[in-house]
């Protein structure tokens, strides 16, 4: 297993787990903010990804990977603090942060 | 450069026992080594500042209330930081029953390591620092971010409202300030051009004559490294700013809960960020290890950092012996009406001295801005202070 | 949503808000603070409920201090209630002693000669200038300003202090006055003494100015805060400097004439906005009007007895009848209430302590500001636990 | 794969996994903080200082701390009376084991025989800034603009609606 | 401008801070234990006995008539009046007190013992460092604790005790003077009984 073994793999596989291990919080827990940790995991796995591409990719002094790394902690930093924001003024209006009685649409 | 090699050995004093250390060992060990022992240095060096400072600071509030101050415990009271540390080391160890006890037992300790790695890039003397990174700055900014979630452990763990109450407002406060901080730093980037902090000390430390290049003796300089001292006060929890710990609202803030060895570590991280943003701010603005003037360079680099460094903390003192303490709406206003805005125009004008080139123009019209803008923001910005002198009238 | 913008349901203004849901969405906190927290005058306690950081209801609790000073004094004789005076106020004893021995003299019909009535309004006044000096000291402290002007305060406050001990024995527990006159006669070396001490004072009080008047954070936490407004702080009693700071013109050395303030030119500050920084304020100004009443009582002493020589120490049995004597203490109104039945002891003996009913407003002055500003509130309104709880 | 790797990647996965299974909400938020602060190392092991500070800058100094905020403003701080799991968690589990295996076997077999860069990119701060005000200045401003919406977003979302309610 | 304030304050304690160093107006502290302030001639901490000549118990002045034990506000003397008479001062057979307890820890130093006390026995000390590890007797002090010659009263309170001595003296001399004219009167009338005493005034 020549790819297995590789650096790149490995930094590959975690990503990958992360990104699972994001995946399945934001999928089975209850609580709004849970599923944003969950969320936040994930985008995290991805830029890991885009790190190590950087790193072990044809071209690191182009920065491309690292540029959208950047980019993505910055968007990642909005996201949170939109998601949150969200988060709090369903709270405000229902009283819970349980998504699973978050389900009418009207307020 | 006219120094004598006996300055220079002074100068590079610790580099040369450092290296003198490292030589017993196998060449393959010494880059570790290094390493090893400049750490070992700053753990020994900073918390032996930090209990001097306390006995200072003790004896200088005492003499601004014209009191003594300790003097019982060694000469002077020199040993009473011995004292207070036997106290601390020996007093029992209380933690709430309903505690989050592996939380509440993190907190200090994080709090303490993440201030320590703030110092591994300040350099404290010609070649003394520790790891002289490419993104010194950004390094010493985001150790100092993670110390927030400290005292957020700190006080959610212990289950008391005040802890609870004063971990919020630390947060909030730090937060704050940590955007001013960060800016005010920028416009020394900006002029500098590099993160990295030895460069920055590189490029102050030339001299017209006898006269140095600090940041500090230029408009902008002066205007950053005030909003810089005022940020740093607020990041730091000091006094007009110490309302996280505020203990006639508070009783004592985060570390309300925390008693014995643990409350002496908070006590500790809270000096140590004050050494390390002293630091940061000598680097920033005044020359870091540079000497004041020209010809003084003989006295070796260290020496000058860390009297830089102490006048920067009697300074701190300083304000506390004399004011009082905001409040938490004050103090938000305060960053968000004044400081930050003022720290953005400071951050413009920081841009039109460096595409101004050289020359008298410059000066005063980066001046006159921000000296018009200081007195205006002064009196409009916070306008809904309503505050001033009054007069009174008497009835006979 | 203070209680001067509500419009008042009764007449008196006293209808309080009542506590309900917060306007936003989080909870109530209720927090206790007190009796052991740092700044509540060691045994004072307030319930304060807070909407974040806004106290919307604060409930005052005292007691804790209680030690039957009345009732006490109904079974002893006139004479043995003195010493207890001194420990109702601690800070001012000898202004107790005087309200006290007023209410006695009243009561017994007694004269006090006119070297005593000298003797008695120099040591008020210089009980009223160490006692607003370290209340405005401990007002600082509160707000945290790490003891610097509390200690300049007590620098001040130890000199006259030095003056009460060689005079009455005793720097804070003075019981000095006695009916009809004073314990002990002023010698001449006290005299000078005094007057050197009254003589610095003014230097004192400008570097305490200059420390706290101007500081800006001061008068950001001081300015509008904790107003009390004129009306409100009539109907509930409220007197002294903070009475004046609200801009009523009430004072009981002017009003009443007792002693020989008469002879005196004084003048009374007032406030306009009756916030916290007035009652600082006030209390600085008034500093300064007392150090001018000590240095004239100084230079106008005449000789003479100290006693009224009818008086009489032991077997001291005032007719029946009742009186009232009251006093502008440095913190208002003191007064006493006795009846006697002809015997020896006080058939009833009743306090009137300006601190306890100066506090009473605290809550009104409290509603809408910041937990942070109850505090500073409260350390404006200048109260002693010794005398909120008798 | 140096030993260093494992550790860190240990304590990555470690910190994710205590996240996502642990029970009270304040615990989770310490845990990813963690698992933040195992990714700002992975990234200095892969020579990517800046982006390893801006990590622990953004994500321990900010994100976690607004996590933490909402955390405690919708009194997350309580043990939920109900289990923590939502009653669909099985169906959750299942979908993210298989996009783990699938990625993983992506993973596998893509790099099989691919050509890696194994010498050290030597990039200063310099450069990366030189590139953010050069080529990626159009992105940099949306970011700037999209970070500034986002703000007030949060804010109003966030705010009291005091005029509206009363 | 803003912040001027705050400056005139930190030149005001910088000025404090290097005036501490000149000056002793701004650095009034006394070390206590070495350094002691001179009591004051007033000053009053703790009531003790006068006694006179060498003899604490036979010299003591106290006649143990238990007026201050009545007056005093918080209750803090116990007297116990002797079954025998010894003379006193002038020469008059008086009670003694056959106990006479201050429970220090109670009493409040208000001197009202001393202004009651129409025989100058009991007068006020300026001892204060009393503490004690005895939470229970030590700081009950009897009379022979409280025994103080007159010798001492002089040495703390030397005014007040020339003047109590010049009164007690006088007051001596016209008991003697009146002794003196009874005997004479006595001697004059020669034969009726000499059984009168003279009468003590106070």
């Amino acid at each position: 297993m020549n790819g297995f073994a590789s650096p790149l793999a490995g930094y590959l596989l975690v990503a990958a787990l992360l990104f699972a291990i994001g995946l399945a919080g934001a999928l089975t827990r209850r609580n709004a903010i849970l599923v944003l940790i969950g969320i936040e995991l994930m985008l995290n796995a991805a830029n890991l990804n885009l790190i190590a591409f950087w790193r072990f990719g044809p071209h690191p002094e182009a920065l491309t990977g690292m540029m959208f790394a950047i980019f993505s902690i910055a968007v990642a930093a909005a996201e949170a603090a939109v998601g949150l924001g969200l988060v709090i003024s369903i709270y405000r209006h229902t009283h819970t942060a349980e998504l699973d009685k978050i389900n009418r649409l009207k307020g | 450069m006219t120094t004598t090699p006996a300055s220079v050995t002074a100068d590079q004093i610790f580099i040369l026992l450092r290296d003198w250390l490292a030589g017993f060992l196998p060449a393959g060990l010494r880059t570790a080594a290094d390493v090893v022992l400049g750490v070992i240095a700053i753990v020994a060096v900073f918390p032996a500042l930090f209990a001097l400072t306390t006995v200072f600071e003790r004896k200088g509030l005492g003499r601004m209330q014209n009191r003594l101050g300790p003097n019982r415990v060694g000469p002077y009271g020199l040993f009473q930081p011995i004292a207070d540390g036997i106290k601390a080391l020996i007093k029992e160890d209380v933690v709430p029953l309903r505690a989050d006890t592996v939380v509440h037992f993190l907190a200090p300790l994080t709090l303490v390591v993440a201030v320590f790695m703030e110092f591994a890039v300040l350099p404290m003397g010609r070649n003394m620092a520790l790891v002289d990174m490419d993104a010194g700055l950004l390094f010493f900014f985001a150790m100092s971010a993670s110390t927030e979630l400290s005292v957020f452990m700190a006080g959610w763990s212990s289950r008391n409202k005040y802890s609870l109450l004063g971990a919020m407002r630390a947060i909030a406060q730090m937060i704050s300030y940590e955007v001013v901080l960060v800016l005010s730093s920028i416009s020394v980037v900006m002029i500098a051009g590099s993160l990295k902090l030895t460069k920055i000390v590189a490029e102050q430390n030339q001299y017209s004559g006898q006269f140095p290049h600090w940041y500090v003796f230029t408009p902008w300089g002066v205007a950053a490294a005030l909003m810089y001292a005022i940020a740093a006060t607020a990041e730091t929890n000091r006094s007009p700013f110490d309302l996280p710990e505020g203990e006639s609202e508070l009783v004592a803030g985060y570390h309300t809960e925390y008693s014995g060895f643990k409350f002496a570590l908070f006590f500790l991280g809270e000096y140590l960020a004050m050494f390390a943003i002293s630091g940061l701010g000598v680097t920033l603005f005044l020359g870091g290890w540079s000497a004041p003037l020209q010809s003084l360079n003989v006295i070796p680099s260290w020496v000058w950092f860390f009297a830089k460094v102490m006048l920067c903390i009697f300074v701190f003192i300083w304000v506390r012996g004399t004011v009082p303490r905001l409040r938490q709406d004050q103090l938000m206003n305060f960053a968000w009406k004044f400081v930050l805005p003022f720290t953005l125009l400071d951050l413009v004008v920081t841009a039109l001295w460096r595409f101004m080139g050289q020359g008298w123009l410059r000066w005063i019209v980066c001046t006159l801005i921000l000296a018009a803008a200081y007195v205006l923001m002064g009196r409009f910005g916070l306008r809904e202070e309503r505050m001033g002198r009054r007069s009174y009238r008497y009835a006979e | 949503m203070s209680i001067a913008e509500t419009k008042p349901e009764r007449a008196d203004g006293w209808n309080r808000p009542p506590v309900t849901a917060p306007d936003g969405d989080g909870e109530l906190l209720e927090v206790s603070m007190g009796p052991h927290h740092p700044s509540t005058h060691g045994v004072f306690r307030m319930d304060v409920t807070l909407d974040g950081e806004r106290v919307v209801r604060l409930k005052p609790g005292f007691g804790y201090l209680h030690r039957n000073h009345e009732k006490i004094a109904e079974g002893a004789a006139y004479l043995a209630s003195m010493p207890y005076t001194d420990r109702l106020d601690y800070f001012c004893s000898l202004t107790n002693n005087w309200a006290y021995a007023l209410a006695v003299e009243k009561l017994a019909g007694q004269e006090v000669p006119e070297r005593a009535q000298y003797i008695r309004v120099l040591l008020a006044e210089l009980t009223r200038i160490q006692n607003h000096a370290s209340s405005i000291g401990f007002l600082a402290q509160e707000m945290g300003a790490s003891g610097t002007p509390l200690m300049y305060a007590f620098r001040e406050r130890e000199k006259i202090l030095d003056l009460f001990e060689s005079l009455t024995g005793s720097r804070m527990m003075c019981n000095y006055m006695r009916f009809g006159g004073c314990r002990v006669d002023v010698s001449s070396d006290w005299l000078d003494a005094t007057s050197k001490v009254v003589a610095a004072l003014p230097e004192f009080a400008d570097e305490f100015e200059a420390l706290l008047t101007s500081n800006e954070i001061l008068m950001a936490r001081c300015q509008g805060v904790g107003v009390l407004k004129p009306d409100l702080a009539v109907n509930a009693g409220v007197s002294g400097p903070m009475l004046r700071a609200s801009g009523v013109n009430y004072d009981i050395r002017k009003v009443d004439h007792y002693g020989i303030y008469d002879r005196f030119k004084f003048r009374v500050p007032l406030g306009d906005h009756g916030d916290i920084y007035d009652r600082y304020m006030v209390r600085v100004l008034e500093m300064r009007e007392s150090i001018a009443i000590v240095a004239q009582a100084v230079r106008d002493i005449p000789a003479g007895p100290i006693m009224d020589a009818k008086a009489k120490i032991r077997g001291f049995r005032p007719k029946p009848g009742e009186a009232y004597g009251r006093i502008e203490g440095p913190k208002g109104e003191l007064g006493f209430y006795l009846i006697s039945d002809g015997g020896p002891n006080p058939y009833r003996y009743r306090v009137r302590p300006p601190s306890l009913i100066n506090l009473t407003v605290l809550e009104d002055m409290c509603l809408g500001h910041n937990v942070a500003d109850a505090v500073l509130i409260l350390g404006s309104v200048d109260i002693v636990l010794g005398e909120v709880d008798r | 794969m140096s030993p260093v790797f494992y550790i860190l990647a240990a304590i990555t996965l470690a910190g994710g996994l205590a996240a996502v299974v642990l029970k009270r909400l304040v615990h989770c938020a310490l845990a990813v903080t963690a698992a933040f602060a195992g990714l700002a190392l992975l990234y200095l092991q892969l020579d990517a200082q800046f982006v390893a500070f801006a990590q622990i800058l953004v994500y321990i100094g900010a994100v976690a701390i607004l996590i933490v905020f909402a955390i405690l403003l919708t009194r997350g701080s309580d043990l939920p009376k109900e289990g923590v799991f939502s009653r669909t968690w099985f169906v959750g589990l299942v979908i993210a084991a298989a996009v783990f295996a699938v990625l993983a076997w992506t993973v596998v077999q893509s790099l099989r025989g691919v050509p890696q860069q194994t010498a050290v990119p030597a990039v200063a701060v310099r450069d990366i800034g030189n590139m953010l005000v050069g080529r990626y200045v159009l992105p940099l401003e949306i970011v700037a603009l999209l970070l500034t919406a986002a703000t007030i977003g949060a804010v109003i979302a966030a705010m009291h609606q005091k005029e509206g309610r009363q | 401008m803003l912040g001027e304030g705050i400056l005139k304050g930190m030149l005001e304690t910088a000025r404090n801070f290097f005036g501490s160093y000149v000056s002793k107006e701004r650095l009034t502290t006394v070390e206590y234990p070495e350094k002691r302030i001179p009591a004051f001639a007033n000053a009053r901490v703790f009531p003790f006995l006068v006694y006179d000549g060498s003899d604490s118990l036979g010299g003591m002045r106290c006649v143990a008539c238990q007026i201050c034990e009545k007056e005093c506000p918080p209750k803090c003397i116990y007297i116990e009046k002797s079954k025998d008479k010894k003379p006193d001062y002038v020469g008059k057979p008086q009670f003694y007190p056959a106990r006479f307890d201050i429970d220090i820890s109670v009493c409040m130093s208000c001197q009202i013992c001393v202004e009651v006390c129409p025989f100058e026995a009991i007068k006020m000390d300026t001892e204060f460092e009393l503490a004690t590890d005895d939470r229970f007797g030590g700081l009950l002090y009897d009379r022979e604790q409280l025994a103080k010659s007159n010798e001492y009263y002089h040495s703390i309170h030397p005014a007040e005790a020339n003047e109590v001595d010049a009164r007690l003296a006088e007051e001596k001399a016209k008991v003697e003077a009146r002794a003196k004219a009874a005997a004479q009167a006595a001697a004059a009338k020669t034969a009726p009984g000499s059984s009168e005493t003279p009468g003590g005034g106070s």
